[in-house]
């Protein structure tokens, strides 16, 4: 296929993210209402609410500043971008050197430090209470994921993922304690990282409790819409994170077929059908914790993650 | 004895002095004491040129010539600021015409002793030598007659007569021990004998007279737990003498000590002289430098200061080689060279401030920007730092040592950094921070502190090959 | 005439630039002459160094000066060229940005006669090739940034900062002094070519690296060694300030590289573990420190000490690979280390720029009585901005770059033997993770309190942007942050001959990558290329705007802040440093600062004022520090009392002295 | 030297140390002077008798000045300072006078062991006087500690010097010592004129040395 394909399926993957996206986060309000049984919104609520925001007046605070303004389309653009590098139903991305895992995850470390300027730009008090609190979730998600991606990297030998997911698809992987630690460490970040129960809520705005939602609190109209556009990519992009790494089956290699692509794209959008139902599950079975908890909660997935990449520094077996 | 170099420098200050005791008027004396002093210097300097030939009371070797031309240079560098400092005592009615007259008179009788200590080729002349010298500065310590300076002259006076009969009690048993080898009579006390004869002594006699001759000039030079009279004599004198004292009449004494070492050195059965001097000296750095700490008189810190110095100067003649005695030579002439350049500066301060207590004196670099910087200086350089002189012999002293006996090296540093964190303290709320009151005005003689300052900045840049292989050479001698 | 003579020329040059700014007194001529000569003088030197660093070019030279036997050596190798770029990148972007700031100076008589000679002895150090002129370069250094340091000393604060600055430089002093001793051996070959002529035994270059760490991380600001350092830098004008933090600690990286490196010979695997760890604990430390600061100065100084961690993390691994025979790793971790040097100097002295630019601008340093400066110093923010997600390691600016590659050397390092490196490696692996997390925090924390929200004080509400000096300073900063992050591949070769001179190896050329990507060993083991990540999201930053301006609204409506419908009008109700910073308090502050809360809420109808009271201690101050001088205070009191004796006492001492040795002379014989 | 004139010289040589150890034990000032003006005499026999053995004329001048100076001028000026201050029954020990002594003997035997280490073919006679020297002058030194006043203090230093004359003596043919017992003689004249010219009891109503202590620079 050569070079057309690669630019091929690097366009499809950025655009099927920026589709699948919302209805990600749509299957999952969708699937958490059932489970209380509620009617619930349809599954492409999330796209009309995109629309009609984009189509409203943005109503400015008259303290903003440019970067307020700035802010949202950085956010969105960092999360694009890292989410467009993250194998979804290929491996062959054109540009996947541009950027290994470390780098997309200090994509995403760029897009929350824009978030939480902006947060504190318009100087009410609520930014200020989820900017703080932003910053210090952050301050042991992001060692935990680092620790995650050194036990993975240490595995394939590797930090660029198309050659993380073709290892986990070779043979020669092997049932690994490590990746147990690495998979559940990844899991409770992720949980973290997306303000999804128990560490946040984004359905509701109790000052008390709320850290992500207190941060765009001033945002509206279409800075508002492309911000949640950012945070169902969010989502997306860890899903298919964990796809890629830890159920990599399916993905099409370099190089492949067409119909090998098409089976990747299935295989990859019942995965987000998954993921979103276990994590309907998973949200309405536990209950949100305070906030001075969480650090307990992420401290626990960063002891996992070092003890993963302990181990794997330990035991020198199947290292590269 | 015809007219050489010998005779200048002994009959000058004899001369002036006896003049000085004559003459009234201050501006008069003041100048010809600071024109004998040139020409004692210059007599000096021919030493380097043309040595006489050595008798049996006199004689130059190349150890002395640098004790005699640092001395005389000091010496002239002090009568300058002198003239100075007297005006303004005079002005302030501190100093009458009489004790004006008699202060002169002796300071050329200090210069007279000093010469003849560092010159006389007999150990009981030197002993009768730094003898006057104590005299001198006893009397010249009580000049201004308060309490303190008589207390302060009076604890000199005993301690320094204790020392002096020591140090006799150790010349009598060199002699002792000498006249076995050397046999009876003068020759028995002349250096270049005993240097040469010193292997046939009797060991046993030499140890004793070398704990009595070390207590006994130990005693000059300041070492611990011998130097109580320093301090008070330092700060409660006038400043010239303070400056004498520490630049040149600790030296004078030091060079006894000096001499005496090398003669238990030329004598095998002798224990070394080394690991006395290396403890006596070790102690005395750390005491002096914990003792700057709680100092409340400027003059009376900068003394401890002086201290601390000896002590360092006599661990390095104490490791001895070639490396710790340059560093020692080195070290003794940029003390002496900085020391009194501080104490100008000092005295300078003292008269602007009208006061020696350190808390009164705050913000100098303020109202007194020239005093102020310079004794920046001073203090940077008596502390160690570059590009000064001193830097370049602590970094030898500290270095070899550190390379031949660890150990010794530890409390050695350990005091270096004690000092340098009093001094530092210290000058830090003298030169800076909100200025206190006192802006007058004083005519202060900026030259012999420029000049002073400047030598030791030179050496610690540039040091010129002459005078290095002079040093390297003297250090061989020295063992 | 060879590069080093004109480099040589250049110090003197700068040496001597304080005799006609004396000369020329108070008038603001001075002010034009030292600093307009040291911004020509340092590019002229930059440029000699760049091109031998370039050539790779050696050459060495001697004076008649220092140690009459020995003269002072020179030598310009490319350790010296690399580090010579970053002094005087710093020293002319300095000099450039106080030829503006220098205006606001009260007393310029205290600060341009002590400035040159500073840049002088920063590029002497390096220059230096025998241990006596680097110790009077490393000393002159000391001095004259504590005069520097003194300049405003009418505040009592910076006197004491002074002191314990140039204490702490002495004993650091002293230490290298040692260790020099040491390798000279007894007949004092101070000459470094003839120190590396005979290595010392395992033994005394273990001693050797000891006393290095004690010297040089003094200077550099290693944990526990750093207190000066807080204190120090935000005591000097804001140019000095910007000198001292991002090149003069890089100086004393220098002295470590080249003793431990260059002259004491092969390492023990151990020494890494020692440097690890300590680079380790000084970044966590250093970063959370500076989280819990106000002053905006005393923070940027506490992340200097965090950097430097990660600096000395990088060589600690750079001494392990090489204790382990792997030339292209230890290469790879050295050009991490030297990398982030360069890096840090260039957004250091940025973000020490920006605060000055503060300072002058709105008079304050306290965060607390800032705010909304973007409004009111536009350029300066964005200068400031720009800093941060440098100094955040965020891509695509120069911070991350050089961490990135940090992480590449730690991620080679299983293949090291002994356990104690197994355990140590990913251990620090973490604690450079927290760094670095924490660090985005706290540079959210500086910009967000300083120039966004509300003006909290009517001083930033008037504030006033900067002259144009500063901000050419500090937008060519900026210029070059984005440049080194986007191109490091450049860098990284120009690096190169420095790593091949010191472990043996180094990274593959960078040169012929496609796309101008940076890759550390292999490209399917890891690549990144900053450019295409700055295109790929300025394009899709701005499509994504185009397309909503263009097919939906770009209708805005100004209003008052929402804030969940209650605002209120006071400025005071906004977030402050303290607020801010305490969810990371109460998480890490109980282990690392012994931190106590305590609230008082007065019962319901009570109208008493509610109250919070937090305490955080500097336990390393409080453990080392405070005893030592507590020890020395002691022993002062104690033989002060032999200042107060009776004459008969004195003369007890001097007869008990007698006696002992007659004792002793007895018992001897 | 025959063994007659040795016993005699020794004999005279003891006595002095013997007058020493009295010294330490006299607890008047005017007691402590008359011993001490016993010693100088004691003294000058001594050295007279060595110019005698060794023919050596100047030491005469030497004893004369001894005796002189030291047995008759200064005790009788001591003794008129005491009058005039009305101290004469002042008891001036600072240390008790049991462990004085007992200081004093163990310093004479410490003599005695650091002499013997020399060794014997140095001249008998100087290796004997020395012993007995070096004994007297740290008695005069023990007794300058033990001593409260400025009168004591100089009859310790005065005793102490009288060693030092009695071994310069000692020592055969030694240069100089007419000279340095002069140089010596000023030094006391000038203690004992501090004494006097410094008017110590106008400025501190006593002689009592701690007086002069009061100051010390810092205290104030």
């Amino acid at each position: 296929m050569g070079l057309i394909g690669a630019v091929a399926v690097q366009g499809g993957q950025m655009a099927l993210v920026l589709a699948l996206a919302p209805a990600l986060t749509g299957l999952v309000r969708k699937v958490k209402a059932r489970l209380v049984r509620r009617q619930g919104a349809p599954l492409l609520q999330p796209y009309r609410d995109l629309w009609r925001l984009m189509r409203k007046e943005v109503v400015l605070a008259e303290s903003a500043s440019w970067l307020f303004r700035a802010a949202p389309y950085l956010i969105f653009a960092g999360t694009w971008v890292a989410a467009a590098l993250v194998p979804t139903f290929a491996t062959g991305l054109m540009f996947s050197w541009s950027a290994d895992l470390i780098a997309i995850m200090a994509l995403l470390g760029a897009a929350r430090f824009f978030l939480a300027l902006a947060g504190m730009d318009v100087g009410a008090s609520f930014g200020g209470i989820g900017s703080s609190r932003e910053v210090m979730i952050a301050s042991i998600a992001e060692p935990a994921m680092l620790m995650i991606i050194f036990s993975l990297a240490l595995l394939a030998g590797s930090t660029q993922l198309s050659t993380v997911a073709s290892y986990m698809l070779s043979s020669n992987v092997g049932l690994r304690v490590t990746l147990a630690l690495a998979l559940v460490a990844l899991m409770m970040v992720a949980i973290a990282e997306n303000a999804r129960i128990p560490v946040d809520n984004p359905a509701t705005h109790l000052e008390l409790t709320m850290v992500h939602e207190a941060m765009v609190l001033e945002y509206s109209g279409r800075h508002l819409a492309v911000i949640e556009l950012a945070g169902f990519l969010k989502l997306l992009l860890y899903v298919s994170l964990i796809g890629c790494v830890f159920v990599p089956w399916g993905l099409a290699p370099a190089g492949a077929p067409v119909q090998a692509h098409l089976i990747g794209i299935a295989a990859y959008v019942g995965k987000l059908a998954l993921a979103a139902v276990l994590l309907a599950l998973f949200e309405t079975a536990v209950a949100k914790m305070r906030l001075f908890r969480v650090p307990a909660f992420l401290g626990a997935a960063f002891m996992m993650a070092i003890l993963g990449a302990l181990l794997l520094f330990v035991s020198r077996g199947g290292l590269r | 004895m015809n007219l050489d170099a010998f005779v200048a420098i002994l009959g000058i200050p004899a001369l002036a002095a006896a003049a000085l005791a004559l003459i009234p008027g201050y501006r008069l004396s003041a100048g010809l004491n600071v024109a004998a002093s040139a020409a004692t210097l210059a007599a000096a300097a021919s030493l380097f040129l043309v040595r006489p030939p050595g008798g049996l009371y006199l004689r130059v070797d190349d150890l002395s010539v640098v004790f005699i031309v640092l001395s005389a240079f000091v010496g002239l560098t002090t009568s300058v600021f002198s003239a100075s400092y007297i005006a303004h005592e005079v002005e302030i009615g501190r100093l009458t015409p009489a004790r004006l007259r008699f202060y002169h008179a002796m300071y050329q009788v200090l210069m007279f002793a000093m010469n003849l200590g560092l010159i006389a080729n007999n150990i009981g002349l030197m002993w009768v030598a730094i003898e006057l010298a104590t005299l001198t500065t006893v009397m010249m310590v009580a000049i201004y007659r308060t309490h303190e300076a008589i207390e302060a002259a009076w604890k000199y006076f005993i301690l320094g007569s204790v020392g002096i009969a020591l140090a006799l009690f150790g010349t009598i048993l060199v002699y002792v021990a000498a006249q076995p080898v050397v046999g009876e009579g003068l020759p028995g006390m002349v250096w270049t004998r005993l240097i040469a004869a010193a292997h046939g002594m009797d060991p046993a006699l030499l140890n004793l007279a070398f704990v009595f001759l070390m207590l006994g000039y130990g005693t000059k030079v300041g070492l611990a737990p011998l130097h109580a009279w320093l301090p008070d004599a330092h700060a409660e004198g006038p400043t010239p003498i303070s400056a004498v004292l520490s630049g040149l009449l600790l030296n004078v004494a030091l060079y006894a000590v000096l001499r005496f070492k090398m003669l238990l050195a030329a004598n095998p059965g002798a224990v070394a002289p080394g690991p006395l001097m290396i403890a006596m000296g070790l102690v005395t750095l750390i005491f002096a430098a914990f003792m700057i700490y709680r100092r409340r008189d400027i003059k009376r810190m900068f003394a401890y200061s002086s201290i601390e110095h000896m002590g360092v100067i006599a661990f390095a003649f104490g490791m001895g080689g070639p490396l710790a005695n340059f560093a020692g030579l080195l070290h003794m002439t940029m003390h002496s060279l900085t020391k009194s350049a501080i104490f100008f500066n000092v005295g300078h301060i003292a008269q602007a401030k009208g006061t020696q207590t350190i808390a009164d004196i705050r913000g100098l670099t303020v109202t007194h920007p020239a005093l102020g910087w310079m004794l920046t200086a001073g203090v940077m350089a008596i502390a160690g730092l570059p590009p000064f002189g001193i830097f370049t012999s602590e970094f030898l002293l500290v270095s070899s040592t550190f390379a031949r006996q660890p150990l010794l090296a530890v409390p050695l540093v350990f005091g270096l950094i004690v000092a340098f964190g009093a001094l530092l303290m210290r000058l830090q709320s003298v030169a800076f921070g909100e200025p206190s009151p006192g802006t007058a005005r004083v005519s202060a003689s900026y030259l012999p502190i420029l000049g002073h300052l400047a030598l030791v900045l030179a050496a610690g840049v540039f040091f010129p090959p002459a005078i290095t292989q002079w040093f390297q050479h003297v250090a061989r001698l020295l063992g | 005439m060879t590069p080093l003579v004109v480099l040589l020329g250049a110090a003197g040059g700068l040496l001597l630039l304080p005799l006609p700014t004396l000369a020329l007194g108070q008038s603001g001529l001075g002010r034009w002459l030292t600093y307009g000569g040291a911004t020509a003088v340092c590019a002229a030197a930059l440029g000699v160094a760049l091109r031998s660093l370039l050539l790779g070019e050696i050459c060495e030279a001697s004076l008649p000066l220092g140690l009459p036997w020995i003269g002072a050596r020179f030598r310009l190798d490319p350790l010296a060229s690399a580090f010579l770029v970053v002094v005087d990148l710093g020293g002319a972007f300095a000099s450039l940005y106080a030829l503006g700031y220098g205006r606001h100076e009260p007393e310029p008589s205290r600060v341009l006669p002590f400035y040159t000679p500073f840049l002088a002895a920063m590029m002497l150090v390096v220059l230096a090739a025998d241990a006596f002129s680097f110790l009077v370069a490393w000393e002159l250094m000391s001095v004259a940034s504590w005069a520097l340091a003194m300049a405003h000393h009418r505040e009592p604060r910076n006197t004491q900062a002074g002191y314990v600055y140039l204490l702490m430089a002495n004993f650091g002093a002293l230490a290298l002094l040692l260790c020099f001793g040491l390798l000279a051996g007894p007949s004092g070959a101070y000459a470094f070519d003839a120190i590396k002529a005979h290595p010392p035994t395992s033994a005394t270059a273990a001693l050797a690296l000891g006393l290095t760490i004690l010297g040089a991380g003094s200077k550099a600001g290693l944990v526990p060694l750093h207190v000066w350092l807080p204190l120090a830098h935000p005591a000097a004008p804001s140019h000095v300030s910007a000198l001292m933090s991002g090149v003069m600690t890089k100086v004393a990286v220098y002295a470590f590289v080249r003793i431990v490196f260059d002259l004491v010979g092969a390492p023990a695997p151990w020494w890494a573990v020692a440097v690890l760890i300590l680079g380790g604990l000084t970044a966590v430390t250093g970063v959370l420190q500076a989280l819990m600061q106000r002053d905006l100065k005393r923070l940027l100084a506490y992340s200097t000490v965090e950097n430097i961690g990660i600096v000395f993390v990088g060589l600690g691994l750079a001494l392990a690979f090489r204790a382990a025979a792997m030339p292209l790793a230890a290469g790879l971790a050295l050009t991490a280390a030297l990398l982030h040097v360069f890096n840090h100097s260039l957004f250091k002295s940025l973000l020490f720029f920006g605060s000055g630019a503060v300072q002058s601008g709105a008079g304050r340093r306290d965060m607390d009585q800032l705010g909304g400066l973007i409004g009111r110093m536009p350029q300066t923010a964005l200068a400031f901005l720009a800093g941060s997600v440098a100094i955040s390691a965020l891509p695509p600016l120069n911070g991350f770059v050089s961490e990135w590659l940090t992480f590449q050397a730690i991620l080679l390092s299983p293949k090291l033997d002994p356990w104690s490196l197994k355990l140590a490696v990913p251990a620090v692996g973490a604690m450079l993770a927290l760094a670095a997390a924490l660090a985005a925090a706290c540079f959210v924390k500086a910009f967000g309190l300083t120039f966004l929200g509300r003006p909290r004080t009517q001083a930033a509400k008037t504030a006033r942007e900067v002259d144009g000096f500063s901000r050419a300073a500090m937008l060519g900063l900026v210029v070059l942050c984005l440049a080194a992050g986007v191109l490091p591949g450049f860098v990284i070769d120009t690096l190169a001959p420095v790593t091949r001179a010191l472990v043996g190896g180094r990274m593959p050329a960078q040169a012929g990558q496609s796309w101008l990507t940076i890759v550390p060993i292999a490209e399917a083991r890891s690549s990144y290329n900053g450019l295409l990540v700055l295109v790929f999201v300025t394009l899709s930053a701005g499509l994504c705007a185009l397309a909503i301006h263009e097919l939906a609204s770009r209708r805005v409506r100004r209003a008052p802040a929402w804030d969940c419908g209650a605002p209120d009008p006071s400025p005071m109700t906004q977030y402050t440093a303290d607020s801010f910073a305490q969810p990371i308090r109460r998480v890490f502050g109980t282990y690392v600062f012994a931190a106590r809360e305590r609230v008082e809420t007065p019962a319901p109808g009570d109208l008493a004022p509610a109250r919070f009271e937090a305490v955080d201690r500097d336990l390393i101050w409080e453990t080392l520090y405070a005893p030592i001088a507590g020890a020395v205070t002691f022993a002062a009191e104690r033989l002060n009392r032999l200042q107060f004796l009776t004459i008969r006492a004195y003369l007890g001492l001097v007869f008990l002295a007698l006696v002992t040795l007659l004792l002793v002379l007895a018992l001897w014989g | 030297m025959t063994g007659l004139s040795f016993d005699i010289a020794h004999l005279l040589a003891g006595s002095l140390v013997l007058i020493s150890l009295l010294m330490l034990y006299q607890d008047r000032l005017t007691a402590l002077i008359n011993v001490f003006a016993a010693q100088a005499v004691a003294l000058a026999l001594s050295v007279a008798w060595q110019a005698h053995a060794q023919g050596a004329p100047h030491l005469y001048v030497t004893a004369f000045l001894a005796l002189a100076l030291k047995a008759i001028i200064i005790p009788v000026a001591l003794q008129r300072i005491i009058k005039r201050l009305g101290i004469h029954r002042e008891l001036d020990q600072a240390v008790g006078i049991g462990p004085a002594m007992l200081a004093g003997v163990a310093l004479v035997g410490l003599a005695l062991v650091v002499m013997l280490g020399v060794a014997p073919e140095a001249d008998r006679i100087a290796r004997e006087d020395l012993a007995f020297a070096l004994s007297v002058v740290l008695l005069g030194l023990l007794m300058m500690i033990t001593r409260r006043n400025a009168v004591g203090l100089v009859v310790g230093f005065m005793s102490l010097e009288n060693g030092l004359v009695l071994a310069a003596t000692g020592a055969r043919g030694m240069p100089l010592v007419v000279e340095i017992s002069v140089a010596f003689s000023v030094l006391i004249a000038f203690i004992v004129i501090g004494v006097f010219l410094f008017r110590i009891r106008e400025r501190f109503e006593t002689v009592d040395v701690a007086a002069l202590d009061r100051f010390r620079g810092e205290r104030a």
